[in-house]
């Protein structure tokens, strides 16, 4: 961690500062999506930028995502250093081909003869956030991690979101920066000092002896009430934001287990196929013989994700259900 | 070509426009009680546009629609009630809740659905198009999409796709001059659509979307030319958005002036009140008009607010059909 | 299993098969997809078809994948039953908008008002196939596995193949049927009776109280040619093709582990995020104390798929690779 | 407006069109022994196309290639040693055998690659474009693409905004007649591409590919206007695939004869020699120019047969950038 002097900023503020001094470091940077000119993004990301770079640096586009992903390789490998917002992750189904095919391989398929330094910026998930609805509110983290030569990031706080953040666009890989849509008012300490959170180290967020509990996200915010709560009832709950999902920080996933010998895998997105599947396996294959317990896994349910509050709130796991969990994991005798 | 339309026909057009304009309105109510947390896209000001294609539809005709698809329901005949309950979220709503503002769906009028992906619609109409025409049935469906949605590439792909099939589809872009902050000249390199449209060996037109009567007459010509196996063809309406993108929606690319011009100057619903009263219809028969489209928003909105939530223990049903 | 008249077919005659089947008995069964008419197909998966059943039934298309997916859903909504042929599976990324956005959701976002009884039939895989390289060669049944609305087959026989497609384009639902490119030429027996085999129920392909392997498509035969070589050994593999990977019959795979209490998962696509991840998961969550040892997941290697065939053979698993860890596994003292 | 030519550059020209037709000869000849399994789409017949354009670029311009793409490679001075190693899988290939007839690239030469998912080189052209013009250089970038690839939504989306951007960039499609089977009637609607592509407002040429001449002219122009800052443009060049889709593909969809008359009357090699001679050049000089090509190609095969095969213990390595 960078000393220096902090203030409390927005997780929203802390991207936007990561992206203007990025532009102001780096006259290869520059930014492309849709309205995020003038009018600072669908969700006021990109905010001010516009006014101090001008729009040959923060470009607003037609929608034309497939496109957009494939013009920011090509910008790439003339030197260039985009960041494309797509409006929210949903729209990125659309961009798949580029990025999958293209941005993920152009490196190893040709022999090493280029690098794709682009980065995808978009947020996800859902969690209450104006009850978006099936096409406005999916995690779909998994499907990015599964594809070799991509990074995917998901940062839980403001620090880790700006520093993460000048640590993507400084890469030369192609980086997947996830933002979570019901995280952009949260509030938290950011230096006024630049700083970069290397890639692929996750975050002890709280320490704990009894239960490792992994989640990104919103769901590591939840973790922590959990692990607040659970402290008043006499159980230690080590917390852990992986922060880079791709490549994954095994040794600190895996010292922990083998410290706590229980863990708990936590994820917004649905059950099936998920990150805390890769994660419980790979907890597996490496700690088998410290685990006291059966892996639990707590997820989003498999069902498109429906409008009404009502059945919204039967759609992912919250704090008393982690706490729930974990309560009855360290109950268990084995 | 003008049809002349009767003076019954657009009565009740007059009617629809206006059970549109108070359908949105008392969404925008429902937004600002803080009722409805979803984005609400409103048609304010496109009403003619919805309304003048829907009207040369037939019943067994088919639609897709947009995340600003309330009109596009409502003037497909879609029951008040339950596209104000769905607005909400209810149990009663056609989607029994599950979709919202920008899901709306009522098969029982041949709405195929609100797909709020930008072109998303375009392609699954052509499809429709394509099934209808393997059933050898005369029904023909319209896909409704915006200026920022001619972007798309699935636009260029999806006519591509009907031009070749011959199969009778209608493109309807509503220009209502923004994609969320965004121009169409910043939109698309296209200056003419006519001219781009009918490259791809299509008839093409770009009309005033404001008058209702060039809308029905242009809509009709296409419908019957593709209904008849004529093929596809594609209308650009000139239209303008009225409200924010959204409803709460910030509008730094526009000016409050050049809104407000709009609004005086090219109304649609206050156009066609003029017209109707040119032909020499009573006021108070307009009047009586807009007062039953009240009415049933005001009937909506109550049945909306009736109705119950949805039972929290089916959020997981149906995701699979048995 | 149907009785009756049986023959040798391929893997390729068995699709074809079910595919002049379905046309032939439901006259809402079409197929659409580039160069599937005349031509058969780039694989001759759709050969003769065109022929019986002319160019409206079996559709040349221009190359717009993600509007033919648009597409099939609109037909599909007016009743027909439209089989899209994809003609790699590395080319479904343009189309994953329509497939994952609407095909998978419609039905639950509208509340019931529709189904969408489409099915996507496309090639993956690779195992030396041509040394296609990274673009015609990648495996992404996890991808489609993740999202909820979807189901997905995979077959490791022409039995199963010709079986699966006919329940599948029955199935009122969204299917993605993948065929293993690779496996085109295999024979094996299929009656010349029509029959289906159900989607969502796994084969046990071959029995044995020692270790429980859980291998689909090309694979499976791997691990079948591995519990050859073990029975010399005298260990007894029992060999689970899933063959529906969602829904997945886990009842079947926990059956086996809990009698075996030793599991090897092995998939073709890249480690990381696959669907061994949550075949282990789901192990761990529902028979953990019955294993003795950990799970072992074998996989392709989280690379894009090299084109030189030096380079290929060391991406994926093979016989050897899958013997030598069950052997492993085995003696392994607990 | 035909420009001048000269002579010189003309047998220049001719000599890469005959290596262009070696490599593809020779990389059959591996394909007939079984010596490359991957499919290998030769670009015999379409080298006109190949050569007149890359002869209008510069060498620090850059290209984005198809499938198809072997005589881009050439065309653009890709050293044919490393490219032939790479057909093979050779460690001392271009891409280190990584990528084979489908991935060419040669970053060394201008070429960003071949991208064998149909279209999906044209929006990477209109990036590199982009960032060409960010970075004020004075460079250009061709997208070269197939009369199928006129289908994919990509190329609307990659026009509109190469041309809303004035990106500089140029857009070749090499009309062989066929995307595997499909003849370009059966791929697109559109019947005039130059109607078409004009009304992006980006000047359009349909010309005969066949003539090297013609589309040396014209790329000329196109990229000078490009260089100036003058935006991007459409070229559509006619040409004919002589071979199947790949090297023994069975061509059900079109008779020999259809192919004997195309590759007696119209190819662009022998339009080329006779060019030649009319402007006086001795037969014997031909002559040595194609023996030249085949040299360099029989230099080029030993070349990738003496190449070590890549240590499958690389396999994993540069997924990742360090
Ligand atoms: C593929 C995709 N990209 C981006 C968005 C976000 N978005 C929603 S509406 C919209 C603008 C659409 O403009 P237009 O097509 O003109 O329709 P209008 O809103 O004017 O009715 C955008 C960019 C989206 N929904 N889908
Ligand atoms: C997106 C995508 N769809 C399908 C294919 C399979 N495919 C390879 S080449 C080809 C035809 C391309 O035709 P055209 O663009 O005219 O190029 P040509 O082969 O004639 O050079 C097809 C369909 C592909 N590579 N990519
Ligand atoms: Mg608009
Ligand atoms: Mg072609």
């Amino acid at each position: 961690m960078t000393a220096g002097h902090m203030r409390e900023i927005t997780y929203l503020q802390a991207i936007n500062e990561a992206l203007r001094e990025a532009l102001a470091e780096d006259p290869r940077v520059f930014l492309m999506g849709e309205d995020i000119g003038q009018h600072g993004g669908a969700f006021g990301v990109t905010r001010g930028l516009w006014d101090a770079f001008g729009g040959e640096r923060v470009r607003d586009t037609p929608i034309s995502e497939n496109t957009l992903a494939g013009a920011a390789l090509g910008a790439a490998l003339t030197g260039m250093r985009p960041v494309l917002e797509i409006m929210f992750l949903d729209f990125s189904l659309l961009a798949l081909d580029q990025i999958f095919n293209e941005w993920a391989k152009v490196r190893y398929m040709y022999g090493g003869q280029c690098t794709a330094p682009v980065v995808l910026r978009s947020p996800q998930g859902g969690l209450s956030w104006k009850s978006a609805g099936a096409h406005h509110a999916q995690s779909l983290e998994a499907l990015f991690v599964h594809i070799p030569g991509l990074k995917v990031v998901f940062p839980s706080t403001p620090y880790d979101a700006k520093g993460l953040l000048k640590a993507a666009i400084a890469d030369d890989n192609p980086v997947i920066f996830l933002e979570h849509k019901a995280m952009y008012g949260d509030r938290g300490a950011v230096p006024e000092e630049p700083y970069r959170v290397p890639l692929g180290v996750a975050d002890v967020k709280r320490a704990g002896d009894d239960v490792t509990v992994i989640a990104a996200g919103k769901m590591c915010h939840f973790a922590l009430d959990a692990a607040a709560l659970l402290a008043k009832e006499g159980i230690a709950v080590e917390v852990i934001d992986p922060r880079t999902l791709k490549p994954l920080d095994e040794e600190t996933i895996f010292a922990s287990v083998r410290k706590t010998h229980r863990a708990v895998l936590v994820q917004e997105a649905p059950r099936t196929g998920g990150v805390a599947a890769e994660w419980g396996m790979r907890i597996v294959e490496a700690c088998f013989d410290w685990l006291d317990a059966p892996i639990v896994r707590l997820a989003g349910a498999d069902v498109p994700i429906p409008y009404a509050h009502s059945l919204e709130a039967k759609v992912w796991p919250r704090s008393p259900d982690i706490a729930e969990a974990i309560r009855k994991l360290v109950a268990l005798e084995i | 070509m003008t049809r002349s339309i009767s003076t019954e026909t657009l009565e009740q057009m007059y009617e629809i426009m206006w059970r549109i304009r108070r359908f949105e309105e008392a969404a925008g109510a429902f937004y600002q009680a803080g009722r409805v947390k979803g984005g609400i896209h409103a048609s304010i000001g496109q009403e003619a546009v919805a309304t003048g294609v829907c009207f040369a539809l037939r019943p067994g005709d088919l639609i897709t629609s947009t995340h600003r698809g309330h009109g596009h329901h409502i003037a497909k005949g879609a029951d008040l009630n339950r596209l104000m309950a769905e607005l909400l979220g209810k149990a009663t709503g056609y989607n029994r809740g599950r979709g919202g503002s920008m899901h709306m769906a009522a098969f029982d009028v041949g709405s195929l659905g609100a797909f709020p992906v930008v072109a998303a619609g375009v392609p699954v109409a052509v499809g429709a198009a394509l099934g209808i025409k393997m059933q050898e049935q005369d029904r023909v469906v319209v896909a409704f999409f915006g200026d920022g949605a001619m972007a798309q590439g699935t636009l260029h792909e999806s006519i591509n796709l009907a031009a070749l099939a011959q199969a009778p589809v209608i493109f309807v872009c509503e220009n209502n001059q923004f994609a969320v902050s965004t121009r169409p000249e910043n939109s698309l390199a296209v200056r003419d659509k006519v001219q781009w449209a009918t490259s791809y060996g299509i008839p093409a037109w770009s009309i005033d979307g404001q008058s209702v009567d060039a809308v029905y007459d242009t809509s009709a010509e296409a419908v019957e030319r593709a209904r008849a196996g004529g093929g596809p063809c594609f209308i650009e309406a000139m239209t303008y958005r009225f409200e924010g993108h959204y409803f709460g929606e910030p509008q730094v690319y526009r000016t409050r002036e050049e809104v407000d011009v709009e609004r005086r100057d090219r109304d649609p619903i206050a156009r066609l009140h003029d017209r109707l009263l040119a032909r020499g219809v009573e006021p108070t028969t307009l009047d009586a008009l807009n007062q039953a489209a009240s009415e049933a928003v005001e009937a909506a909105v109550a049945f909306a607010e009736a109705g119950p939530e949805p039972d929290p223990e089916t959020f997981a049903d149906e995701v699979y059909s048995p």
